[in-house]
């Protein structure tokens, strides 16, 4: 049983912009950073919040816009009671929230939603990430290095200037590997060129050397046999074919999806993602960690 | 100039509600149809029991799977949903959702929608008797599924002709949702009172579009949607002053003799705070409910109740009675 | 999928629009009536040479002092107002106001509102020969004063007969300004075009009212007043939707042999950017007006002419008339 | 002429808060520094200005409060092409102004309005102001000293800790009163109790120390024989007691008035202010600094 999310004010302990569209937040919220575990998120509101009005109760500074933004959990500090969420600015929400400041109080949800699930046996896993996709997986191969499972990591981004989360995963990462579209960092291509790869080398040997090489500068890393599990978060068509060559490798695969939230706790009904059998998933409640096969990902 | 009596702060205050046929809520806040679930989701965030009642999402006679995504998108100071009824049918709903309310021993208020009057009519007869609901709203105003829905909230016969089917059926108070998709919003709620409501409840989403200018079509998988939040609220408090108004000469059926007795209005739209709830009320209703607010922070519903309960010990306010419709009594000076 | 042709940035985009009876306009963005005075104070700020056009205050056949303040009271991502028509009267305007914009060049419409149907001919009659004015647009919407306005907006006879009168009186193209608050706009905006409308313009405000909880009484002196500003920008959008889809169907007047002409509409409500602007032209309109934003940021007009120019060469488009109604066309897929 | 108002994005040089109410803020507003004059204000918009959407020219971060909101000019830096605004957090929207950070663009729009009039041969002002009202009394007092001006302060606050703009006013006034409604600084009792004082020796006195003495702590100071003209600007209440005084004593008084205002450049209709003739003034426009007889102040 997951247990029950809080709405916290926290305080904003750390704020750091990265190139022209990344920023990585810490937020002090102490039952959260306790609580969460990989794969959860916040809902956050993008606004700062004031104190109550005089005899009224003042919910937000302001009402547009209006409602709080997925954001993966990215790392916890549990020392400090710190979370961390590695936030893209693209729309309104997310450009505001990039202008926060440390001190200043924002009102968070969580932690929500299922994590990623590893079966007890389970020995190595298979990190896939795309762009800000690779917030919930930093947190994974955290945690889960930490239990002293072999963690593999394959990340894409878009170019160098773009690279984010990578620098955190040398802590603890079995293998890593890096590509983007231009080929300005790593090697160029798309993590599925990478992952197809991944996938024959390692059914096809038991105990092998990445053939493809570690495109991180660290020369080549030893690979254990298979992957017993492949955790995916990215964009919905990199979700999809890496689902699909998971399925052929026989792989088993969890996916984080995304989908627009009006609410984050299953009350709204607005986050739905098709079951193969046509009804729908709530994103946010039976989500949003899903086995790739529960969920049309194109849907 | 208003006379304040000096009372202590910790003064008493009579928050109940009559909602007619013996639906008492010991308070005048609720939540708003398909804004809360059924209750489980929130009940991690609020304690239930202290709501004056719960109002259930839109329950239809046979499952629905709704209306395909996007189904909701944001818009200044608002949301436009197209949900399209979404839920798992009265069935499901009476054997797997309501006890859980039930036991809690919050009112529970069914939010009901159909195709037709009979529809209606079936739904309010399997409810009648279901221990832990206290009442019926129909949902005569959901601007997001293709049959029923708005053409019965726009349509003063229409409507009638679906409240007096229910009324037949059922001893439970039964509330109407009117629409604001309406030249006057009056005509429908005399309409519907004089067909036997015991209350009315507005206002339901105003229909809105959202498009999207790269991909140039609507957003919303259906295109249209319902707009509700903070955007709407000084449209929704006018309905309610209207309805206000054109309710003040209709009797509520079965008031009998004696002193007249107004039929209770229930206004929402937008609702944030007290404050805001209590524009409502000052407007003419005498309960509220708190939508999409919900959405934004679970516990905005309970921070209405203290937030209403402290504005009446700081201005003397014995009982919320006095506070409905006092905007109009107060006269514009 | 859409096919973009690739153009070079540079290329013209040919923004402009016939209103009907020999009204083109250089592009489709105009100032709304009664939020932009009579452009002295908006010169200050802007080139209004570059505008589609200048649509003056609301002006009456007499001079009214408009009403008592508290006139405007800010609510969620909008503005209610009650301003009551304050203007000079139609001689003064015709000597004092018009004269500056019509020295500048601009296309002038004259926003005019009258208490009957006669007052509407009168005052059309007056503008029929005034050198400048391009347009006659009819308020029969202003929810903010006593007569007249919105009744004749809400009643598609009534609102046929005054746009009737006028027709008879001048050749000048006649808009009609048509309110929202009805439960289909498309009823109005077809009423008023067999009538002899060459355009209708859409949204006035929504009614509306705001309450001070701790004086209990309207924030604003005559209680209601109209809704404005982005928080109606999607209850609009979908009112030019439903409008554009009454209208399909409908010939402009003297529109003539040939290929069926669709009837324009200017769409209004809410816009803040291009973006926004482009909503409305997807949604139906041909045109687009900017109300409120103005007062919020005074070049806003001319940013969506620029926008809108950018998304054309962005897109591909040669001609806006490609954009118009296309979210329609584009279907939901 | 005034000149022409300008809409200028405008970086916080400066933010400081007093008490629990009041905030000062600095604003790099070059040709609004240069034009301004006392009297004048701006319209800013509450919310940080973010960069333009990539495509779309985006306007504000956020349309909820929708409004700018109107302030007089408080003070001006030229050298620095700095204004100083002295706002007074009560509402929303000054609310989330005072949580201004250096460094934040705002759009500011400016200078509006009329300002003080100061005919010539005019040789002594008083200045009666009134909480936030002291704002371009400030401004007025240490423009018009240093023109050679003899100026009287007369400031009236809620109790010490909502004393504002005092400090600055000592560099230039020659004389000073400072009164509290609870005496907790200066001398106990409501501006027009010193005022009317003030005007009855003035008018019976051709040269005079003035007989309530300065309460700010520097002694008695020389008052010149009678005052030219009045400045206000404070709660309508005060406003209206202040003209009334004037007008007895024969004292021309100009007063800066406060409405509503949707727009503070005349196109919203917003901001009137009856005439005696029963017709309206404009605020933003005609004022907000009238002669006191051009309007009626209670309407
Ligand atoms: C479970 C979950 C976890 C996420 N984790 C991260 C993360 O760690 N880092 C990160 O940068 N982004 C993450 N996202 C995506 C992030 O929530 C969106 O980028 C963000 O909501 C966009 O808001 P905006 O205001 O910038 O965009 P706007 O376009 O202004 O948003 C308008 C609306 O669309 C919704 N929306 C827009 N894009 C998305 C999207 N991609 N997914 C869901 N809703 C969207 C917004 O929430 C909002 O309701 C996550 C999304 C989900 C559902
Ligand atoms: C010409 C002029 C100069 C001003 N100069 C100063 C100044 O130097 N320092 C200062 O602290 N205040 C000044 N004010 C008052 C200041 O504008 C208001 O306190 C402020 O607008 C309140 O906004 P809010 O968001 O805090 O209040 P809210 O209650 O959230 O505001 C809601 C609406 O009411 C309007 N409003 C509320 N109170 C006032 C008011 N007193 N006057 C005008 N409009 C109001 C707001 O502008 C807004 O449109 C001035 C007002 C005017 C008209
Ligand atoms: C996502 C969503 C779903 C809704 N579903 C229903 C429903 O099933 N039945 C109903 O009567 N009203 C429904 N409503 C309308 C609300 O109950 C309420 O009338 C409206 O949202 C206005 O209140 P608000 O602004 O506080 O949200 C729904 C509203 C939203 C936002
Ligand atoms: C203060 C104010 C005054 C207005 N006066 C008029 C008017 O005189 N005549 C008219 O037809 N519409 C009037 N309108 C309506 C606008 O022209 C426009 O239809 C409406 O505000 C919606 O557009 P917006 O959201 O861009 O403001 C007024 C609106 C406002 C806010
Ligand atoms: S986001 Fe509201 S139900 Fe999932
Ligand atoms: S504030 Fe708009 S006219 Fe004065």
């Amino acid at each position: 049983m997951v247990a029950a999310p809080q709405l916290q004010d926290a305080v904003v302990t750390r704020m750091e912009r990265h190139g022209s569209h990344f920023f990585t937040i810490g937020l002090r919220a102490g039952s959260i950073a306790r609580q969460a575990e990989p794969g959860q998120f916040v809902m956050i509101a993008v606004h700062p919040q004031l104190a109550a009005d005089s005899g009224f109760l003042a919910i937000s500074s302001s009402w547009d816009p209006l409602l709080r933004r997925p954001f993966s959990i990215y790392r916890v500090n549990s020392a400090e009671e710190e979370i961390f969420l590695l936030g893209q600015a693209t729309g309104r929400g997310s450009r505001i929230l990039a202008a926060a400041v440390p001190g200043q109080v924002y009102s968070v949800l969580g932690p929500l939603g299922r994590p990623f699930r590893v079966e007890p046996g389970w020995k190595h896993l298979l990190l896939v990430g795309g762009g800000a996709g690779v917030a919930p997986l930093v947190f994974a191969g955290e945690r889960f290095a930490a239990r002293g499972i072999a963690v593999t990591v394959l990340f894409g981004f878009r170019n160098a200037g773009s690279v984010i989360g990578w620098e955190a995963t040398s802590a603890w990462a079995t293998s890593r590997y890096l590509v983007t579209e231009d080929g300005s960092a790593g090697k160029k291509g798309l993590v599925t060129d990478v992952l197809r790869r991944l996938l024959a080398s390692a059914s096809t040997t038991t105990t092998s050397t990445s053939s493809s090489g570690c495109d991180c500068g660290h020369g080549p890393a030893p690979t254990p046999a298979r992957f017993d599990a492949i955790l995916a978060c990215g964009p919905a068509v990199m979700l999809k074919a890496t689902a699909e060559l998971a399925r052929a490798a026989g792989v088993p695969c969890q996916v984080s999806a995304e989908r627009t939230m009006g609410c984050g706790f299953g009350v709204c009904l607005s986050c739905v993602l098709p079951r193969p059998d046509g009804s729908y998933a709530l994103v946010c409640q039976d989500g949003p960690v899903f086995a790739s096969e529960e969920v049309d990902l194109s849907g | 100039m208003r006379r304040r009596r000096s009372i202590s702060l910790a003064s008493p205050v009579d928050l109940s509600v009559d909602l007619g046929r013996g639906l008492i809520l010991a308070n005048p806040v609720m939540t708003a149809s398909g804004t809360c679930g059924y209750g489980e989701e929130l009940a991690r965030f609020i304690d239930l029991r202290q709501l004056g009642a719960f109002v259930v999402k839109g329950t239809t006679l046979h499952p629905r799977v709704g209306n395909p995504p996007p189904r909701l998108v944001e818009t200044p100071a608002g949301v436009l949903n197209s949900i399209g009824l979404q839920n798992p049918g009265i069935d499901r709903v009476i054997a797997e959702k309501i006890p859980f309310l039930a036991r809690l021993g919050v009112p529970v208020i069914v939010n009901i929608a159909g195709d037709t009057p009979a529809e209606y009519g079936e739904l309010a007869a399997r409810l009648d008797k279901v221990s832990g609901v206290a009442g019926i709203e129909l949902n005569i105003s959901c601007p997001n599924v293709e049959k029923g829905g708005m053409l019965f909230g726009a349509d003063p016969q229409l409507a009638a002709e679906v409240v007096a089917t229910v009324r037949q059926v059922t001893r439970l108070p039964v509330i109407v949702k009117l629409s604001p998709n309406v030249t006057d919003i009056g005509i429908m709620a005399r309409a519907v009172v004089q067909a036997g409501a015991d209350a009315v409840s507005l206002v339901n989403t105003y229909t809105g579009m959202v498009i999207d200018v790269e991909r140039r079509r609507p957003v919303l998988a259906r295109g249209v949607g319902g707009l509700s939040g903070p955007a709407i609220r000084p449209l929704a408090v006018y309905q309610v002053w209207q309805a206000y108004r054109a309710l003040s000469d209709t009797d509520r059926e079965g008031g009998g003799g004696g002193e007249r007795s107004k039929v209770p209005i229930i206004g929402m739209g937008g609702i944030t705070s007290a404050r805001d709830a209590l524009e409502f009320i000052l407007a003419g209703a005498s309960a509220v409910a708190v939508g999409t607010a919900t959405f934004v922070r679970p516990v905005t519903v309970l921070e209405v109740v203290s937030g209403i309960r402290e504005y009446c010990q700081r201005h003397g306010i014995r009982s919320l009675r006095q506070l409905v419709g006092a905007a109009h009594r107060e006269g514009l000076a």
